[in-house]
């Protein structure tokens, strides 16, 4: 992980609220990888904290690294965000947290992404094309106007289904987790990997038990962080069954699900 | 390149810049980012006697130029500190400054006792809610004060002791002299001010706890002016912060009289604010022809 | 479009929203960029017996997110007050309260004494010097707080009375409590932290008077802190101030107990601060679906 | 006198750390004068504070009112002001103060300018070019590197001279009010302007009085402010032998010489 000032080469709505920014590295940076995430600064005097965003995309381009973001307009920090112009840089750590891994033998791969949690299972994709995988995406927006990315999960996944709160686009009054199961038994995934608002990840872990499902399942964490890098203690979350606490940056931000409370 | 280092109580430290209590952990991960080696020392998150889970979450909030925290003391008890991690921030070669919390005066009796020798400054953090007294923290009344000082320095033969003040007090100076009283080598301020965030959607404070300590840019000149009284108040040496982001926010408190400073919530706007700080002061000193920073520390002068 | 009009001790505000004295002079100046009359009311700079100069210069000074001043009372008197500024004020239908200051407890009742009946409501500012109390302000110890309430509260006949509150004490409550003991009608906080930045080339405080008071949006929350905390301890109504740059600002303090509030530093950052405040507040409440600014005043819920 | 958005056309260096910046206004301003100010926002979240800058050109481009400010990066603030870009906004509130006016007698006249006080000067010179005045400019520098709009100086002056401090340009060791007073009888002016630090404006008051001049001398002084309209004292100054202040900011900045104490 690095301290570095990042340029900014792109950054533009691609859906209502939700912004795509892509930006240059800087410094030779390693471990950049699908599940782990940057810590970038609003580029506004004001806000002292950073923002927690996954990583999308990675690669390079002309010998230079360049990582994609994509981040919902919620607060005033976002909000700063995304009056940045292309060619403003911006302060960065990255890469940061442990990421999605996947064994040679998880072959078949459910996806599970709700809201901005999609943007992490992009990443997966992403990572993850051309490796042989066969993926079945479950993705849930509040209603059509927030459906972004549509077509990349149709064109990664073996099978791709797109939910929307109301109904507005592809199945109405569904949502992602149900639009899993309802799948289960045609995707039989050896992994199933979910990340978005805390009941949606809830339905997930109460779902698979209910079903004695054992699969192994993977989610990804959010809580508002401090130093982002494992330091301060801010973003812990519970361990099942321990009087202990994980850090969602260091430690996550992705957990088994039955390592911790969700 | 001017001299940068600094003693204190007998302790060297190889420049006046030290991370704050809480925020660097025990080192291990900003090690990742530089070599904490070039600080002068770090003061370790708050230890306790036993582990604490701390707060729900969230447990920060964030103002305007600030933030605002209520971690509540998460620690793995001093114990797994001593067996775990100081051994990790002997090989760094800095002055190791043990930041300690207890719920009564024994509990700071005996954590000072546990440390004794083992560190190179021992520092009460003594914000925390005293439990005999009402819940009013240990640091607010000067009495008090006074009281969990001789505590904890008669537990202590080797060490040298910090005392770290609130802010949140009718007289900062006078809890500082009341530290001296009772046997402090050197006092530390200032800890958080105490603060609440809204969540206007929900009706309730953002942070699970309610309120926390505000921290950040925004309260340095509150941090300095404090800084500032305690120095003309006590003979024993003090350590400012508070704000700080810069070489030169640095320089506004050891002008005041500060003999070092320590660094928070900056270590969260820029993982590097610290190694900048000290190349800042470095510059600054040659830019001014000074040759060592003692040569600034309190020449702060009054107007009118 | 909700109702915002608000009730404080029989005096009627269009709204909640009120200039906080000595960022908004007696009104005039702003009357050349927007009409005043929209305002909730108008805290005046404050006032004295006697014209004063006020202190040297700078009086005015930066920090991140915040600001200090040490005008130190310029001011025309109170009777020039009367004879010049009043008519202004009254010509624009909006609530006029009158801060006013002293230096001795006679002062105090002096001058209101001499706005009875005259104003809609007069706020004491006891931020200031005690002469008698060896130069500690009026508002540090609750029996100095309960004693100038007193003696300002028996010179009023007809016009209720803000006691405003300093924030640099040990508990901003007790002595909002001593207030209310004194008879204050309402109370008002918090007023400026005492703060100092140093200019490093002058090796001196910018500030020519040395501290100055910090306002401004990085003390929101230890001000929302403060009158939360001020609001379960009395039962007069209170005015909540400290940082308030918006209408979302404006709520958290009326959530946590405020029935109005002031805004004071904004006013430098943006002329039409208030105004658009006030739209603020008409288009949250209207979003929410809320018909009365009342609905939400004190609904603040503690987590846990 | 407006609260407005301006949006900048111009901004660049044009010395050694002095920037020219143009901005257009977004609403009909009228009152618009040389001497008078414009209280500008820095554009970055951490400074409340507006930066007070003299107004040293104005006019209407394409029906679109335009204002050219010239300030040296001193500070934060000023730092932070050279960073907007073309097409930034910044919040601004202008025209501010009293001016520099000049009566239909006042033909012949001194301007005397030192360091950023050069630019009221030129805003004088802009302002009444066409009017019949003839100006004997006497401008002052640190050294050869802080020159700037020397040309206009000469080409809208009857007579200029340019000084600096190391004499690195124009008449060594020099400083403006000492190369007015030498070219006083020549100039013979009907009222002097001046704008600069105060120990410059402090040499004039002196020289005047112990060589008896008591032509009309106005100067335009510099406090810092907080509201920049006259409603919160910050900005004070004494006058003369009164036990009485004025404030800079709608009082002045211009004060005649005489009147106040500096
Ligand atoms: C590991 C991780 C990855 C994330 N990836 C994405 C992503 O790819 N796209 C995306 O749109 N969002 C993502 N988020 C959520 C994103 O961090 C928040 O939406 C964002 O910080 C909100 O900032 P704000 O200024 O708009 O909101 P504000 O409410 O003004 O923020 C105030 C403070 O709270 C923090 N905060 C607020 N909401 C959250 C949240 N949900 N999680 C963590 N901190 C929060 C902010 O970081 C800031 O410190 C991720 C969060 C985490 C922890
Ligand atoms: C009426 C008037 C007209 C001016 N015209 C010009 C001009 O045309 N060009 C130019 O370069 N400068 C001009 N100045 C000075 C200019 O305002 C300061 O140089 C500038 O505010 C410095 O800001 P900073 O952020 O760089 O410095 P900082 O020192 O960081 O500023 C901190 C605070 O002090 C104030 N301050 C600092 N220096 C001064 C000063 N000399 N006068 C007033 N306030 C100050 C700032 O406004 C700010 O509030 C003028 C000042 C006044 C009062
Ligand atoms: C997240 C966080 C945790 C903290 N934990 C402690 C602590 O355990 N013990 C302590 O004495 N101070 C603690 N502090 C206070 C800091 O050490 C410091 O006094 C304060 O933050 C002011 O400095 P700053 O403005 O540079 O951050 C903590 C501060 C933060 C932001
Ligand atoms: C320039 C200035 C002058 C002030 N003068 C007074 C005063 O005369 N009387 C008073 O009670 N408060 C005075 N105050 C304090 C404000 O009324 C207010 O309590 C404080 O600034 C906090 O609010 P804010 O953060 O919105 O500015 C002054 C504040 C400023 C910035
Ligand atoms: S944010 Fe500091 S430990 Fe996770
Ligand atoms: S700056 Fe407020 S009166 Fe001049």
């Amino acid at each position: 992980m690095k301290e570095q000032k990042v340029k900014i080469l792109e950054n533009a709505p691609i859906a209502a609220g939700i912004y795509k920014m892509r930006f240059a590295l800087s410094e030779k940076t390693d471990g950049l990888f699908c599940g782990k995430f940057v810590n970038i600064s609003v580029g506004d005097g004001a806000h002292l904290l950073r923002r927690p965003i996954a990583i999308c995309e990675h690669g390079e381009e002309n010998g230079v690294q360049a990582v994609t973001i994509c981040y919902q307009v919620k607060g005033a920090g976002t909000q700063a965000m995304s009056r940045a112009k292309v060619g403003d840089e911006l302060a960065c750590v990255l890469p940061l947290g442990n990421g999605f891994r996947l064994s040679e033998e998880q072959k078949r791969v459910a996806l599970i992404g709700g809201g901005v949690g999609i943007f992490p299972m992009l990443s997966v994709l992403k990572e993850y094309a051309g490796a042989g995988k066969d993926f079945y995406s479950y993705i849930g927006f509040r209603n059509r106007d927030a459906v972004c990315m549509a077509d990349t999960f149709f064109s990664l996944s073996a099978r791709a289904e797109i939910v929307t709160d109301d109904g507005s686009f592809g199945q109405k009054n569904n949502n992602a987790v149900a639009a899993f199961f309802a799948d289960y038994e045609k995707a039989r995934p050896d992994v199933v990997l979910a990340c978005g608002p805390t009941p949606m990840l809830r339905a997930l872990k109460t779902g698979l038990k209910e079903r004695g499902i054992a699969v192994p399942c993977y989610v990804s964490l959010e809580e508002r962080m401090g130093c982002g890098i494992g330091a301060c203690l801010v973003c812990v979350c519970k361990k099942s069954g321990k009087e202990e606490n994980a850090r969602v940056c260091k430690d996550g931000p992705v957990f088994e699900i039955g390592e911790v409370e969700i | 390149m001017a001299n940068l280092s600094v003693n204190i109580c007998g302790v060297n430290f190889k420049n006046p810049v030290i991370a704050a209590s809480g925020t660097f952990g025990f080192g291990k991960e900003f090690n990742e980012i530089y070599d904490i080696g070039v600080l002068g020392g770090v003061s370790t998150k708050g230890l306790t006697l036993e582990p604490r889970l701390g707060n729900p979450t969230p447990r920060i909030a964030e103002g305007y130029g600030v933030i605002l925290n209520a971690v509540g003391l998460q620690n793995p008890g001093v114990d797994v500190f001593l067996r775990e991690d100081l051994d990790f921030l002997k090989s760094k070669n800095i002055a190791i400054i043990a930041n300690v919390a207890g719920r009564t005066i024994d509990d700071y009796a005996g954590i000072c006792a546990r440390l004794d020798g083992k560190v190179d400054m021992i520092e009460l953090n003594i914000s925390c809610p005293n439990v005999k007294c009402g819940g009013m923290a240990f640091g607010i009344k000067p009495e008090s004060v006074a009281e969990v000082t001789r505590a904890a320095k008669s537990a202590l033969k080797k060490t040298p002791l910090i005392v770290k003040l609130s802010p949140n007090v009718e007289s900062i100076a006078a809890n500082a002299l009341a530290a001296q009283k009772g046997g402090a080598d050197c006092v530390s301020l200032i800890n958080t001010l105490t603060g609440m965030v809204v969540d206007i959607e929900r009706r309730r404070p953002l942070i699970a706890n309610n309120t926390g300590g505000v921290s950040g840019a925004g309260i340095k000149p509150i941090a300095v002016r404090m800084v500032w009284e305690v120095c003309r108040a006590v003979d024993i040496p003090v350590i400012g912060m508070g704000g700080i982001t810069c070489a030169e926010d640095a320089i506004e408190f050891i002008m005041a009289g500060a003999r070092a400073v320590q660094v928070g919530t900056a270590n969260f706007t820029d993982t590097l604010a610290m190694p900048k700080i000290i190349d800042g002061l470095n510059a600054w000193l040659d830019r001014h022809g000074i040759a060592d920073i003692s040569e600034i520390c309190g020449v702060l002068q009054l107007n009118g």
